[in-house]
């Protein structure tokens, strides 16, 4: 049998990687959790604290604020590109004239930067030259603006996320789809099954490990979206879209609140790993009962 | 029969009604973009219209013939492709041994590797900031400001991805036929090279394209952990909103000069997405 | 999905698995001590929020102690 | 045929970015090259050699701002030429700025031999030893002091940069006063007095008091209204999720009414009424129910504006009266290519309640915000003689001229009198003959070591009245009780 050692080898460099500039931070950040260390208070240096940091944590309503508000926008936006981005990925998977200019237009977002994102999003909505608000004015009647209305200013956010990030999902459902054998729809077409049926007891099910590796993905990084919300709202009006991203940056760099901020920044990541682990589980169940 | 051709006539109506309207709202926000970069600071504030009326060409010249600024598009390049090269190679490696070889705890590696991508990015923005000014330090060089610093630090975004995709496309690849090569004598090396990677190549490919946008568009840490030298395109978007008066044009002319290679990139390797992007989740 | 003997679906790694305790799922001597931590974090915070007014947190962690043997040696 | 492809892209690719790095080594040396030295050894040359200072590279940080560009521009290289020594300023983002050099001097790293200190940041830095005593570091290196430096030459503003002993911590390159801008031409107009007085009984002019300002807005956003401009009364910096508008309150606004830094009693460290602070004070809520109150009369983008997009909005002639930074009342004023108000700006003081005036005058209290930064020298920079001769080459008299009209800043007296700057003078109806003569009315940011920690406890409150979740008086009650606990966790005021 071939010896463990070469497999080693080759995933050295990985591990290597990975360990030296992701896990030695991480180390470090759960080292600072435990102490009181804000370079600008009255007393200079860390302090220890123990689990005081996280004692706080648990009552601290801002916080508590941003993190449920974290979760319903990633909720919504995760929902919203999961079911158009099937919708879409479906009818891509048929052939029909002008599909492949379709698809390269609609990827285009995909390889924007999220600051370049936020800036183009902030570019269409500023009242005076954007013309989001001009013509919903013009047309409909509504005043339109993201600094004075904290619903405008969700629903923005998250359609800005679902305009970034649905490419990607059709994309991937698209070649979940494809990949799919075809035997077994073509089986049940001839056998009298209408579409809603076959779409419900054939295709959901063989798409689901495909599915639920989106929605892990998805949700991992729209937990911790920062850049294009930083850039189209920095958080407001008020906290309306300060989400935890934001808000951890906002404790840790303007207030350098080091101590509480790596607390705050290991309990979401806690909660993070906890929701995609279930779902990891759950791609692994699927994956099993399949064989 | 007849119903059945106005069925099929309202489906091709829908279908292209449901593109055209997604192709439209995909556009609007990048055409606006480049209709704000043609326009002078005087006229931005002018009624909304969606023509380009005029090109003020300032908007693209001045970063175009700054040397500070070309220094970030070559930054921006050089980085995003040696981490891809990277990340593709190193995923090779990976997921191949991962594939091959019964490795206690190797299972597990999967899921501890992908949660360093899940912390909330500011509260690590200093540790790695020391580590890499206090212990890569070699006399006064050290991995801050150097393109190698992100390089590295990328990695940890993108390697547990590629590792994810690759893993499932590796698996797929039977292995009677790294046997059949070793029985006709051919080394380890070989039937990765000969074998192994021509299956595999549109998972190469597509991880190779993911990480190389991830890395061209980061930003937060490109910020922190460089200073003159190493600085990326995304940062110099961000410089762009200054003091006197937000240079809306200016930073729409550069916000569109920085997806353009991701743009062109794009368009080219487009069609090996498609086979690749399936994370092994469906297996034939 | 494919036939037996098919070498696709011999999972190339096999989990070094036991038989199945109470957890519903199959796992691991990492995914126990992974669980363990998991419910240790989650009680103790939980503990903090609710009950550290009345029982001091040292009652979370022999309860998660506790919890955490069981779970490695018969989850 | 795939792996030919792929193979073939992945080698241009590499190739492309071998190629490249190539070209990213060779940028750098492109510099601009020295022009030789006439006549003897001049004396920047002589000193750099005695520090053996030639070849240093040395670094720093600023924010991207017209006054930290012509330092990298035209400084910079200028430098270079006479001493040897490069001077790579790095120049970026407000926020990141700070981040970059608070993790620097703070990991003790000494990748900066210079940080640009706002005013309202240098207690927190003085406090935590980050800075370098340059009254004793020029002390003991007498070959290093320039015959052309001498702090004496500076405005009082360095008086923002002195320990208590009197020892300066940084050498000023900018400095302004927020000012009360306003359209000549709409003032001016004899139909719109007219009109103006018929309605409100007295003249048109710009504002002396609060209630004056309101009208003055009120009037103005009908005019625009009633004539179908895109016109308003007033600008608000009110940004709703940035820190802009808890400046523009606290240290404009608030003021005004007689409501002195920020509201916190520097006895006690408290902020709230019941323990002797102000910030919830009668006063602060009329202060900041009345500028709440002007978002009615501003253009819709005042809740998304910071100090960027306030002045856009007046230099795009969206309002007619407003506080704007006084760092863009030139570009505002002259510029053709940025502003549509050229020549139609006019400068005034701030209006005030009763008794404020006064109060400025004898130094109790202040009518606004006189805001600058300096470069200074953090203790960690290796190259500590080396950047000391650059903070004395921009502190010499002889620069300040073109660089005061490239980014409207003065930090030295005689750069008023300079024909360059007083030519900009007459173009922007004599800012800096106000900024002269009246900048004693105006003061900087409290000298708080915990300034940012309790700016973030408390713009999220004023942000929410702005977006009118509280009211002012909510508003107000919550932010100094937020303070307060946030002062006592800082180790203030137990």
């Amino acid at each position: 049998m071939r010896s463990n050692r070469m497999g080693w080898a080759l995933l050295a460099p990985t591990l290597a990687i990975l360990a030296v500039v992701g896990f030695l931070p991480f180390l470090y950040v759960l080292y600072v959790g435990l102490f009181d260390w804000n370079p600008f208070s009255n007393q200079l240096g860390m302090q220890w604290a123990a689990v005081n940091n996280y004692r706080r944590l648990v009552f601290d309503g801002a916080f508590l604020d941003s993190l449920w508000r974290t979760g319903l926008f990633a909720f919504v936006s995760v929902s919203i590109e999961l079911s158009l981005g099937f919708l879409l990925a479906q009818t891509l998977v048929k052939n029909f004239p002008g599909r492949t200019v379709f698809r390269t237009l609609y990827v285009l977002p995909l390889v924007m930067a999220p600051i370049a994102v936020g800036a183009t999003w902030r570019l269409l909505t500023i009242p005076g030259f954007g013309p989001i608000p001009y013509f919903l004015d013009k047309w409909f009647g509504i005043d339109y603006r993201l600094g004075t209305f904290a619903d405008q200013a969700f629903l923005t956010v998250v359609l800005m996320d679902v305009w970034h990030w649905t490419p990607f999902v059709t994309l991937t459902l698209l070649a979940g789809l494809t990949a799919m054998p075809k035997e077994p729809l073509e089986q049940a077409q001839v056998d009298g099954a209408n579409r809603w049926q076959v779409f419900r007891y054939l295709t959901i099910p063989m798409m689901m490990p495909v599915l639920l590796t989106v929605i892990f993905i998805r949700l991992m990084d729209a937990l911790r979206v920062v850049d294009e919300v930083f850039m189209l709202t920095s958080g407001g009006p008020g906290t309306a879209t300060q989400f935890i991203g934001i808000h951890i940056y906002r404790v840790v760099v303007p207030k350098t609140d080091y101590g509480y901020g790596s607390a705050m920044s290991l309990l979401v990541l806690y909660f993070t790993i906890v929701l995609c682990w279930l779902l990891f589980i759950a791609l692994a169940q699927v994956g099993k009962q399949r064989e | 029969m007849k119903s059945s051709v106005m069925r099929n006539a309202l489906g091709w109506v829908g279908l292209y009604g449901l593109w055209t309207t997604m192709i439209v709202v995909t556009i609007i926000p990048i055409y606006w973009m480049i209709v704000v970069s043609a326009r002078s600071r005087v006229e931005l504030f002018d009624a909304p219209t969606l023509l380009i009326k005029s090109f003020y060409a300032p908007n693209y010249l001045k970063p175009l013939t700054d040397p500070i600024f070309q220094r970030y598009l070559v930054n921006s390049l050089v980085i995003a492709t040696s981490n891809a090269l990277l990340v593709t190679a190193l995923a090779l490696l990976a997921t191949y041994a991962l594939s091959r070889w019964r490795l206690p705890g190797a299972d597990n590696i999967f899921f501890w590797t992908i949660t360093q991508r899940m912390a909330p990015p500011a509260a690590f923005v200093l540790p790695i900031f020391l580590i890499y000014t206090r212990v890569f330090k070699i006399g006064d060089w050290t991995l801050f400001d150097t393109q190698l610093g992100l390089i590295l630090l990328y990695c940890v975004f993108n390697l547990p991805f590629a590792v994810w995709l690759m893993k499932g496309i590796m698996d797929g690849i039977p292995v009677e036929l790294d046997e059949a090569a070793f029985v006709d004598g051919a080394g380890r090396w070989t039937v990765l090279a000969r074998v192994v990677v021509p299956l595999v190549a549109p998972g190469l490919a597509i991880t190779f394209i993911l990480s190389w946008i991830f890395a061209w568009n980061e930003y937060l840490f490109a910020a922190n952990l460089t200073s003159v030298n190493a600085r990326t395109i995304t940062t110099g978007l961000a410089a762009f909103v200054s003091v006197t008066g937000t240079n809306w044009g200016e930073m729409a002319a550069v916000a569109t000069l920085a997806i353009l290679p991701a743009l062109i990139f794009l368009v080219f390797v487009q069609r090996y997405i498609v086979t690749g992007l399936t994370f092994g989740a469906v297996k034939e | 999905m494919a036939e037996p003997g098919n070498p696709k679906l011999v999972a190339p790694v096999q989990h070094k698995t036991r038989p199945r305790g109470f957890l519903p799922i199959e796992t691991n001597r990492f995914d126990r001590i992974f669980i363990s931590v998991i419910a240790w974090i989650g009680i103790s915070l939980l503990w903090m929020r609710f009950l550290e007014s009345w029982i001091p947190l040292w009652g979370a962690t022999v309860l998660c102690l506790l919890l955490a043997i069981l779970i490695v040696r018969k989850g | 045929m795939f792996k030919h492809k792929l193979t073939v892209m992945l080698g241009i690719l590499v190739l492309f970015s071998m190629v490249l790095s190539g070209c990213a080594a060779a940028v750098p040396a492109a510099q601009p090259a020295a022009p030789a030295a006439e006549g003897e050894a001049s004396w920047w040359k002589t000193a750099s050699q005695s520090a053996s200072c030639e070849g240093v590279t040395i670094r720093g940080i600023s924010e991207s701002t017209p006054p930290s560009n012509f330092a990298r521009e035209t400084l910079a290289p200028a430098f270079q030429a006479e001493t040897g020594i490069t001077v790579e300023l790095e120049t970026t983002s407000w926020d990141e700025m700070y981040n970059k050099a608070i993790n620097d001097m703070q990991a003790g790293t000494g990748i900066y031999d210079f940080v640009y200190i706002e005013q309202d940041i240098i207690y927190q830095y003085l406090a935590n030893n980050y800075l370098v005593n340059l009254t004793q570091l020029l002390a003991d290196n007498p070959n290093l002091a320039s015959p052309d430096f001498d702090f004496a030459k500076f405005t009082s503003f360095i008086d923002n940069f002195k320990d208590a002993d009197g020892n300066i911590y940084g050498v000023p390159m900018e400095a302004f006063v927020k000012i009360y801008l306003y359209r000549l031409d709409l003032f001016n107009d004899p139909a719109i007095q007219e009109a103006f007085a018929a309605e409100y009984g007295y003249d048109l002019a710009p504002a002396t008091t609060h209630q004056q300002y309101q009208d003055n807005a009120t009037f103005f956003t009908q005019y625009g209204t009633d004539n179908g401009l895109e016109l308003w009364g007033t600008t608000v910096q009110g940004n709703t999720g940035h820190a802009s508008s808890f400046y523009e309150f606290f240290e404009s606004i608030a003021p005004t009414f007689g409501v002195y830094n920020w509201g916190i009693n520097s006895e006690n460290w408290k902020a709230t009424v019941e323990n002797g602070g102000g910030m919830n004070s009668d006063a602060a809520k009329e202060a900041l129910a009345f500028w709440v109150g002007l978002l009615q009369y501003a253009p819709p983008e005042a809740t998304q504006s910071t100090w960027d997009e306030v002045a856009a909005s007046f230099a795009a002639g969206r309002a007619a009266q407003g506080w704007v930074y006084g760092e863009n009342a030139a570009w505002i004023a002259t510029d053709p290519d940025r502003s549509k108000v050229v020549g139609n700006v006019g400068v005034a003081l701030p209006p005030v309640s009763e008794g404020v005036m006064e109060a400025a005058a004898d130094g109790s209290g202040y009518i606004g915000y006189y805001d600058g930064g300096s470069f200074g020298l953090p203790v960690s920079s290796k190259n500590q003689q080396c950047t000391l001769l650059w903070l004395e080459y921009i502190g010499q008299e002889s620069v300040q001229a073109d660089w005061a009209v490239a980014g409207s800043r003065i930090v030295m007296e005689s750069t008023y009198d300079d024909p360059k700057v007083q030519e900009v003078d007459a173009k922007t109806d004599n800012y800096y003959t106000l900024m002269k003569d009246e900048g004693p009315l105006f003061r900087g940011a409290p000298p708080f070591p915990f300034h940012s920690a309790l700016r973030e406890v408390v713009q999220p409150f004023i942000w929410k009245a702005l977006s009118g979740e509280l009211t002012a008086a909510d508003a107000l009650d919550q932010a100094a009780a937020a303070a307060d606990a946030e002062l006592v966790n800082l180790g203030y005021g137990q």
